[in-house]
Formats: structure tokens, C-alpha cells, sequence
């Protein structure tokens, strides 16, 4: 392999590799770690972490799509102070790359997780997971809501303070994607992480009855990747200089490629790692050699290309 | 959670045979050195449909046997139901074809440190990864008998040289097509104070494991399941296949059927919570 | 075959069957007429029409994604003049029931259309496809604008007067599509048909730009199925009495039952005629045993019916 | 719009031989009595992938030949090159494998009804229909020759059999690895004037038939070409395959290559407009 400079910058923040876990899909890193080393890949985004212990929504928690699936787990996890006592230090130690993921039911809980999580040492972002449904306002998911995503945000960054990157995961389930972009990044958002899941739903033709356990589920997997590389051409669009963690059904070297090209600075890989639990160190070994291939000395040089090539040509 | 999966490796692994045995599909996969790091209760999680599937997700199938053969190096034998799309795709493929696995997954029977009488229990294609479960422990020096059930006889999975290291082994189907007619839980009970039983083995739908959990419990014998859930990535990344499962301390968590499972203990199952929300 | 009645309504208008084609996915019925004849599925839902010849955008206008594809077709088609004057005749001529779409720039051209189907006779309903950028408004959506999409209708409404069903076609790509969906119900429709495509992208890695000659395209297909049963399932909860044409990514009978349980009271089969000339017709006899099958002695009784069980549960 | 695709019919239609040709595959499918309909010109639309495939459209291949054998009854020739996913698929299935097919589709060769003095080009694989129409018109009478070209000599495509209807037949590869070095379209101005060429037969790569139109219109010869445009439907239903074509009245419309098509008047054919809004 040729040398090409293909490390990524989100906020302040240095990776040696653009392929990161999606939140979510790689629990907190000890199961992957049994198939390779941590430390290989970009960085792991950890499962979303609330204040509290939550058991999560009952099973059937997902559903087999084609070529995706649903998933409604309903933010499982130990929460916040388990995760730093026994989570973070793990990490730590396999030398992995930490992008923490917060969830929260108020903008205030936001809050008290970014206050628990600023004295951890060890930690290279944090990712706001805002599809949550917000329970000051009937329920409705923050992330499609533009005022509620913008005060969650603001919360944590005055929380949180400026060192640590921020990155807000962002809902394709809205109107205006590109406007609810722009307030969190107005809020202090230094980066965007897109697409989380599309809100779907499979009726079991047996029992004639909503098939998961929560009715709704998150929609992921190729299926719904164009649908992500348009978030991320529009986002990248309209605010060129926000870095981008794209995902969305990416699933080899090639799909990370279009993501980086429609405008995204890392990609992260979620339902790819079920069907093969080495997927991400597969897609950043080929995302390494496509860019190669195309002349790349740089990933920088490739993010967002698909957009310069076209001011080109509409120039000629 | 402790490394259960540290041995689990992802393999292209060629079919040596398919043969269909009642209505199921009897696969040996070829799979090399991986043979010596299975044991009975692991699973193998296969990729289905092709290069270009639309089914994005692996098939769990419990590993029946496995065996080192001087023809074919190590091999895993799968007992596959031909259920939905996905299985129907696997139990039509022949002799050649090379699969896509991640194998030994998840935890595995325990063996008793004595030798003590001990009971099997398989419904439908449940008894598969119990005869090799048999062969370890008829080793160790237990008694074992079995008891297998279905709903009718093309559905009863026994293997004739299954046989061999079992003392005694019952048939159940509730059409009563083999066997005897009735239900594979019916006798239980009784076998277990007759012989003195120690543990229960048994996997098999989960209505079945529940009501055995019943059994076992009024009669303080060690209950052993094999849980089946569905599972999206079956290497505990994804909290899919979780189960409500007793903690020491008497509260309730959602455990992983593929990383803290499939072999649970039944009676810390809280199956009556299966489905509901905690 | 056991008695089953197969019958469906939406508005006034009575259909023998509940499967008609998709808008766009079956040009004006020619084509598929040398395949199977007309008469003999539910009804034809023709390519939305526009007042003027249309050419429609450059080529290439199709990429295929992972089970399903994107169109940028740009309405190409002959005007409603011409329409009226070629297609309605032969439709007639063949016995089909016709479902005229429309489509338009500015509120003003739907109504426009409305005034010239007025008086044509042999149509069954009027599909009015608001998923259309309006030129008045720098570009945006009907469908994603609700007071846009409220007067589109309303115009149409007055300009056809009460006999004719209107049935409002709504974009899946929207926040609240439910408020969308009361908007245009108060404004006069009938029914709704949900959904139209999901606005997504494919970058080629090889020219490393936009596949598609219009960028951006909708995507269809089996892959935004959970989407579209998600969406009717929604619509149904909070308007159970507005019937719905549901579409998206409906490849086989089942897919057509999941889509009547949810609620729709018919469904429209687009992407699935690509693949195979004559899947409407498989898909309308598959449904019908599968129906019958569950002991439904009447379409209507299964339509929502994966609501109606919730409610029995909840009540036990 | 004609009624051009009236006689075409879905079938399941086995594979009879897979033979690698070159960098090209050669499928024969057993279609029974579908063989008769099946004109010159016309193409084949196939389901890839399989039943769970994610690829849910048809892939289209000109028929290269059709023939009515005892053995296998009505049989058709394809000519495949293994592109992407689907066609690679496609050319990795084997004998007894069975296809499920729409044809014959679209437009085909139009046939003078004189004898006159032709010139068949293909390109690539494209020369693969350019055989059975070279049949039909030796058959007629006309004086039938041929150029075939591609970049290297493994993707030309030139059965033995296949020159028993011509008169000559000249390849030309970009890397002068077989026939002479250059492109197909260099000799063409001179054969049309040297052979009173009536009727250019073209079939292959758009730019090939592009130039191919800039000659043909300074000779005032008549140019039919086989286009090839991506294809989501195949039928005229979709939109998707368009063409900008002149009309009788000078203005141009988007006509559909699956329909109007693929044959079509290449001095129609605004090639400069492809791609372009018009
Ligand atoms: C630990 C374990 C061991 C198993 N052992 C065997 C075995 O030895 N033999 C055998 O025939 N089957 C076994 N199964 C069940 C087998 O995994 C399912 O029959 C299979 O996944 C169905 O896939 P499908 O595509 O045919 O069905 P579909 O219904 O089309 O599958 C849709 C989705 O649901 C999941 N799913 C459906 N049914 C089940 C199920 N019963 N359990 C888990 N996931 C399911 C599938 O994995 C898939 O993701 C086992 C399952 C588990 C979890
Ligand atoms: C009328 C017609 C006749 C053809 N005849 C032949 C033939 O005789 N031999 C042969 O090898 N090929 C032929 N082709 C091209 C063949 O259809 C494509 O190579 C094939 O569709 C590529 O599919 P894929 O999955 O391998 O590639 P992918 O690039 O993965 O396909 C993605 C999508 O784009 C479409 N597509 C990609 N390339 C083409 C193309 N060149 N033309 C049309 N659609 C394309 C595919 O159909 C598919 O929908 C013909 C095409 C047309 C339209
Ligand atoms: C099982 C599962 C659990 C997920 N949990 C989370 C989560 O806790 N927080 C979050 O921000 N996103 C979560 N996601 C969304 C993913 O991080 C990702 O945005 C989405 O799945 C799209 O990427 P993919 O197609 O590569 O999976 C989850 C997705 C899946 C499939
Ligand atoms: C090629 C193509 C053209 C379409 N044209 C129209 C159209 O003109 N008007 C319209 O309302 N919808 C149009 N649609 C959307 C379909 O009617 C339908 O809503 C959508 O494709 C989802 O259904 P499907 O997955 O069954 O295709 C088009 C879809 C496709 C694929
Ligand atoms: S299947 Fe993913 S955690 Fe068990
Ligand atoms: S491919 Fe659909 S109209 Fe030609």
C-alpha cells in the first residue's frame, strides 16, 4: 500500500482512521474485542448511555427487512455511572478511541450526563444521541424538533465546556434536515453525526399484529443508505466546514467511499457489524485502497469531492 | 460478562453433505481445526442467501456434532428446519457450496464434576446438540436417558447411532405418529424421582423449556436450557435477543441469549416476563 | 377459491379489487394491457400529469440500491390535453378504472387540471400528487409544507365540485405526517395515498459524483417497505375513517396483507411491476387466498385490523 | 406506440450451457416455442440473484441467436460480459439453473425488403446480435459485411459459426492484440462508398454508435442501431431509459430505448443531447 495520510479530524479531535462503531451496534467494545483489537479502527462510539439502569423495551426487539432491519431496544444499558466505572476504564486500557454517546429524557438529563462525563480522562468526543422522545413535550423526539435539539445541545456545551468535541446525532425523520443541522451547530455542535434510524414498522402477517415488542423501530442497514448519503450531500451542502460522521448501511469499502465523497470526514458502521463482526476493519482496510486507487495522497482531499467535482464542471 | 466468545472465528467453510432426515436438513460443514473448539450448546451463526442477499443478518443454528474425520479434517453437523426464507435457502444448498460462519458462539452445557443421573429433553429439532451433550457426559460416567418430542414423527430428530451413549430414550409426539402419543414433558416428573436425576438438559421451543422450568423447580433438580431468541448479530453487540433473566440479588435484567446464553439456567428465567416490558 | 368479498371504497367510488398500479409505475396502461388485461386488477393509478408537455430530467434517471432503486424521472409526459385526448379513450376502451394523478407547479396549475377532468367522463378518482417542488415557493415541496398542501387541495376540491374522490398523495419525507395528512382531509380529500418516494442519492465512486442526472431521486422498492407501513399504520391510528391507498415497496401478496392490517383500504404496486410485468396480478389473487385464509370473509373486515387486535389485547 | 412487446411472455427458463468465451459468457436457455417470436434486435430481461436477491430489477441481454433444436426444443443465445453484480451472477450460473425471463422485448433490425449491400458493425459484446441478423438478411439476398471491434482481443466476440452468412467480417482492437490496430469506426466511410453500402447495422457502445451516426449522415446512408440505456423496467412502464430522438416535426422528445427501442434510427438520435436536460 502506497502512504496516504488517512486520518480525520472531528472538532479538536485527531483519528488516526475516518471508520468508527455506530452507536449502538458494538455495545461498549469488549464483545468486538474478541475478533480484533480495538485500538485498530478509528474509534468506537459506545452504546447510548442514560443516568439511569434501563431495561429497554420488550422482545421481539427487531425485525428482518430487506436488505435491513428494525431494531427498538429502547436504550438498554447500565447507566452513566456504571458505564464510566467499569466501561470507560476497559477502553482505556485496549487503547481504543473513545466517542462516548448520550441519550437522555430531558434536556436537563442531557445535561447531568455531560457534567459526569467532563472529569473522565480518556475520552475523544461525545456524540448526543437526541432521537429520544422528550418527555416535557409529549413525547416528541427532540431531534425533530428544532428548538429542543438546539437547548439540548446548548446544555451540554455549556456543560461540558470547550475542550471536548461535541458531535449531535441527528433523525432524517424531519422536514428540513439542513435547518435543524444549523441550530445545533449554532447551539455549539462541533461536529454532526447522521443518519440515525428511520422510523419503520413490519406488521407479522401470523398474528396480524405490530411485530415488535414496541410497535415502531429504527430502520437500518443498506436499505436505507441512499437516504443517508442525501442527508449527508445536503448537510455537507449547506455548512461545508462541519465535519461529519456519516452512516447509514454501509457495508463495504465502497459505501464508506460514497459517504466520504457526498461530504462525511469519518463514517460510522453499524448493522454491517452483525452480519460480520469484522466488517469495520474490512471497510477501513478497502476505504483505504479505494482512496488509493483514485490518486487520494489525502482522506481530506476526498471528503465532500462528489460537490467540488460538480462546481467544476458547471465552471467549464 | 466473561470472554465466551474468545475461540469464535469467522470462517469460509465448504459443505460436505446435506441429506434430509424427516423434515429436516442434516448439514456437515467443513470447518477444520474449529472442530476441537466446539462444545456442546455453542452455536454457528451462517450467512444466508448469496453475495447479493437481501437478508442482511446470520442464521443461528445450535452445532450438533462435531468430529475430526481423516477425509474431511474437522466438520460441524447441523440439524436445520426449512422455516422462513433464510433456512429454506440453507437447507437448499448441496454438496460444495461454501459457507459463510462465525462459529463456536456463545455459552455451553455445563458438565457435572460426578457422575450423576442425568436427563435430556429435546422438542422438534432441539434434540440435535444433545447427542453430542450425551457422548460428553455418558465420558464423564453419568447415567443419561432422553426424552425426545414433536408434534409428529417427521418432526423427531434421533439419529440411530444417537443411541449409543444413552441409557434410555423415549419418543413423544402429540399426533402420536411415533413413540408414544403425548406431550415430551409429561413423564418428567416422574423420571426425575425415579432415577434419581441430578440435572436437566433440554432444549427445544421455549413453551417447552418454560414448563420444564416448572418441573424442575418443584423438584430442586439443576435445570440446563438451550434458549432460542432471535438474534441479530449473535455476538452480543446488538441487545436484541435478550431474555428477563434473575440477578443474585433478586432484581431482573435482560440478558443476552447469545453471549449469556443459549445455555441458561431455567429456573432464572423469568419466563413469564418473556415479551413483557420489565 | 371460498366467497371472499373482495371489494374496496374510497370515497364514493366502489372497486372490485383493492390493487391498483403506483403513478409512474405503469405509464398509462398500454404497455402492461400486452402483459394482462386492464380490466381485470382494482383499477390503474396513471403517471401524474402535468398541463404541459413535459420532457422530463437528463438521463441517467434510475440507480439500483440495495432492494430497491432511485428514479429522477421529472414528470416527463404529454400534458393533460393530450392525455385526455389519447390515454382516457383506450383506458375506457379497455374497461380499466381509472385513477387520473396530477401534478403541478403552482396551486393554481392543479386546479387547472381539475377544471379540464372535470367533464371527462370514465374516471373513478382523482390522485392529486402534491410531492412536487412549488415553484412560488422557492422550490419546496407541496407534500412538506402543510398550509401549501392544504390549498392545493382545497383548489382542487372547489374546481371538481363533490362527485369525484380526491385522494391526496403525501411524501413520506416530512416530520409530522400525520398533521400533514388531517390538513389536506380538512381541506377536502377523501383519501390519502401513502407514500410517495424517500428523497435519497447515490454517489458512483467511480466518476466519484451524482449517479443521478437530477442529483437527488426517490427511492422505492421493498427497501422503504417498513417506512411506508409505518406511515399508514400512523394515519390509520389518528384518522381510522379516511381510506388509504398504501404503497411502497409492496413485492407480494403478504406485503400487500401487512399493508391492509396496517390500514390502508387498497394498495398501489409500483417498483414490484419492474421486476415483473404481471406482479400486480399475482399480488391481487396471492392476497385474496391469504385473506381468505385467515377467515376474512370481507376485505373491509381486515383493513387495520393490526390496530383492532391491539385494542381486544389491551381490553383483556 | 406500437404493440411491440405483444408477443413477449415471463418464463422460467433453464440454462442448457454456460461457456466461457473470451471475457464473455455464452448462455443458452431452453425457452421452448418463445424462440419463434424472438426477432433480431430484440432482447431478453432476466431476474439475477436469486429469490432473496436485494437486486430487484432485471438485467437486459440482446438475444444473439435463437435456434429450434430437437434436443432441447427452442433455445436462445445470450452473450454475457460479467459486469457488476447482476451479470456476474448471472454468468456464474451453470447448467440446469433456472432463469426466470421477460422476451422477447423491444423493437427490432428493420430488413429491406431489397437485396441490397449491408454493413453490420458491433462493438464488444454487441456484435452478439449482429450474427442471427446477418442469417436474416444473407437469407434475403443482401450482400452482408462486417466489422467487429473492441478494445482487446479477449472482448471481441466472433463465433466461427457465425461467419458462414457474411461475406467479410473485420476486427479491430485498441491494443492491435487480434485483426488490426484501430478503431471499428476508422474503415467504415470508405466500405460504405467502396461497397454502396444501403443500410449500417450497428450494435455496442453508445460513443461507437454515435460516430458511427456522424458517418452514416454524411453518406446519407441509413444507420439502425441497438442503444443501450440502464433499464429499470424493460416494458415502457417506467421512464427511466430515455433517449433524445427527433421527430417528424424537428422537435425532439424523450422516447423510451426499451420500447422505441433498442433499434432505433441513429440519424434520430440527438447524441449530443444525452444526458443533457433538454
Ligand atoms: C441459538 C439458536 C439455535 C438455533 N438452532 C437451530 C437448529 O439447530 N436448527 C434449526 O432449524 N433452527 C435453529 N434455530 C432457529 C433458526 O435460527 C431460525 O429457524 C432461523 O433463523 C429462521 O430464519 P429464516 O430466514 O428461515 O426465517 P425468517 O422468519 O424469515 O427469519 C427472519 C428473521 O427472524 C429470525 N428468526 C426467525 N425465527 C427464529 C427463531 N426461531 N430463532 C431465532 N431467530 C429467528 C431470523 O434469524 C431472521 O433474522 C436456532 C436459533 C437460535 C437463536
Ligand atoms: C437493450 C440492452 C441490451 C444489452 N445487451 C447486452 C448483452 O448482449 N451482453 C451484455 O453483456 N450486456 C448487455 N447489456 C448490458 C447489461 O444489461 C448490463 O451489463 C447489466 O445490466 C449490468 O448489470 P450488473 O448488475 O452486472 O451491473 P451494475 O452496474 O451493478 O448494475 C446496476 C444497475 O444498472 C443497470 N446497468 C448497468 N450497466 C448497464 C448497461 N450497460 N446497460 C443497461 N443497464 C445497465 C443494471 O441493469 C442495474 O439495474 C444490454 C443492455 C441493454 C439495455
Ligand atoms: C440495534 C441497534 C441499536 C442502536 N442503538 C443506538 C443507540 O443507542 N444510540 C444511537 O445514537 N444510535 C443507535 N442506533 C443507530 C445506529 O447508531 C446508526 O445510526 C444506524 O443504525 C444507521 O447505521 P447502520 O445502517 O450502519 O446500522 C442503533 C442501531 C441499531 C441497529
Ligand atoms: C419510476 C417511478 C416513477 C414514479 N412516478 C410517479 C409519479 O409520476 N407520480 C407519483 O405520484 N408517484 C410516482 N412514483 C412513486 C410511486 O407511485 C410510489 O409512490 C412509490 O414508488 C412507492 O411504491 P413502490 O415501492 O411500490 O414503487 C414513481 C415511482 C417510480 C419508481
Ligand atoms: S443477538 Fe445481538 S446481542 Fe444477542
Ligand atoms: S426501461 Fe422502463 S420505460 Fe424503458
Amino acid at each position: 500500500m502506497t502512504a496516504i495520510d488517512f486520518s480525520t479530524t472531528i472538532g479538536n479531535t485527531w483519528f488516526p482512521a475516518p471508520t468508527f462503531t455506530a452507536s449502538g451496534c458494538a455495545s461498549s467494545g469488549r464483545e468486538l474485542a474478541q475478533f480484533f483489537p480495538l485500538r485498530e479502527m478509528g474509534g468506537i462510539v459506545t452504546k447510548s448511555v442514560m443516568s439511569k439502569v434501563r431495561t429497554g423495551r420488550p422482545t421481539p426487539r427487531m425485525a428482518e427487512t430487506p436488505s435491513g432491519m428494525l431494531n427498538s431496544i429502547g436504550l438498554q444499558g447500565p447507566g452513566i455511572d456504571a458505564f464510566i466505572a467499569k466501561d470507560i476504564p476497559y477502553l482505556t486500557e485496549q487503547k481504543a478511541r473513545i466517542i462516548v454517546s448520550i441519550a437522555g429524557e430531558t434536556v436537563e438529563e442531557y445535561s447531568t450526563l455531560a457534567r459526569k462525563l467532563r472529569s473522565v480522562s480518556g475520552i475523544s468526543a461525545i456524540e448526543v444521541n437526541i432521537s429520544c422522545p422528550n418527555v416535557e413535550n409529549r413525547g416528541l423526539v427532540f431531534a425533530c424538533d428544532p428548538e429542543a435539539s438546539r437547548r439540548v445541545i446548548d446544555g451540554v456545551r455549556r456543560t461540558i465546556g470547550g475542550e471536548l468535541p461535541i458531535i449531535a446525532k441527528l433523525s432524517p425523520d424531519v422536514t428540513d434536515l439542513v435547518s435543524i443541522a444549523r441550530g445545533v451547530v449554532d447551539a455549539g455542535a462541533d461536529g454532526l453525526a447522521l443518519i440515525n434510524t428511520v422510523l419503520g414498522m413490519v406488521i407479522n402477517v401470523d398474528t396480524m399484529r405490530p411485530h415488535l415488542g414496541g410497535k415502531t423501530g429504527g430502520l437500518s442497514g443498506p436499505a436505507i443508505r441512499p437516504i443517508a448519503v442525501r442527508a449527508v450531500y445536503q448537510v455537507h451542502a449547506a455548512m461545508p466546514n462541519i465535519p461529519i460522521l456519516g452512516m447509514g448501511g454501509i457495508a463495504s469499502g465502497k459505501d464508506a467511499l460514497e459517504m466520504i465523497l457526498a461530504g462525511a470526514s469519518g463514517v460510522s458502521i453499524g448493522t454491517a457489524s452483525f452480519g460480520n463482526p469484522t466488517a469495520i476493519m474490512k471497510i477501513q482496510n478497502d476505504l483505504k485502497q479505494l482512496l488509493i486507487d483514485r490518486g487520494f495522497t489525502s482522506l481530506k482531499q476526498a471528503i465532500g469531492y462528489a460537490h467540488r467535482l460538480e462546481t467544476e464542471s458547471a465552471d467549464a | 460478562m466473561s470472554l465466551i466468545n474468545k475461540s469464535a472465528a469467522q470462517l469460509l467453510a465448504p459443505i460436505v453433505s446435506n441429506k434430509k432426515v424427516g423434515q429436516y436438513h442434516q448439514i456437515i460443514i467443513n470447518i477444520g481445526d474449529l472442530a476441537t473448539l466446539c462444545k456442546p450448546g455453542n452455536f454457528v451463526a451462517i450467512n444466508v442467501g448469496g453475495d447479493s442477499s437481501s437478508m442482511i443478518l446470520r442464521r443461528a443454528f445450535a452445532i450438533s456434532r462435531v468430529s475430526i474425520s481423516s477425509t474431511f479434517g474437522g466438520t460441524m453437523e447441523i440439524i436445520a428446519a426449512p422455516h422462513g426464507q433464510g433456512s429454506k435457502w440453507l437447507c437448499a444448498q448441496g454438496e460444495g457450496v461454501v459457507l459463510d460462519i462465525v462459529a463456536p458462539l456463545g455459552t455451553a452445557f455445563g458438565i457435572p464434576t460426578e457422575p450423576v443421573p442425568v436427563l435430556l429433553v429435546g422438542g422438534g429439532y432441539g434434540s440435535a446438540p444433545l447427542f453430542g451433550l450425551a457422548e460428553v457426559l455418558n465420558a464423564r460416567g453419568c447415567r443419561v436417558d432422553m426424552l425426545l418430542g414433536a408434534s409428529t414423527a417427521s418432526k423427531i430428530y434421533a439419529p440411530m447411532e444417537g443411541k449409543r451413549a444413552v441409557n434410555s430414550m423415549r419418543i413423544y409426539t402429540e399426533d402420536g405418529s411415533m413413540g408414544q402419543a403425548g406431550r415430551v414433558t409429561d413423564p418428567i416428573s416422574e423420571i426425575i424421582k425415579d432415577l434419581d436425576i441430578a440435572v436437566v438438559y433440554s432444549c427445544g421451543p421455549m413453551a417447552m423449556l418454560s414448563a420444564i422450568t416448572k418441573i424442575t423447580d418443584s423438584h430442586s433438580v439443576v435445570h440446563q436450557c438451550a434458549v432460542e431468541e432471535a438474534m441479530a448479530c449473535g455476538i452480543g453487540v446488538c441487545m436484541t435477543c435478550v431474555l428477563p433473566v434473575e440477578n443474585e440479588d433478586g432484581t431482573v435484567s435482560m440478558l443476552r441469549s447469545c453471549i449469556d446464553g443459549p445455555v441458561m439456567d431455567g429456573s432464572k428465567v423469568q419466563w413469564d416476563l418473556v415479551g413483557k416490558p420489565l
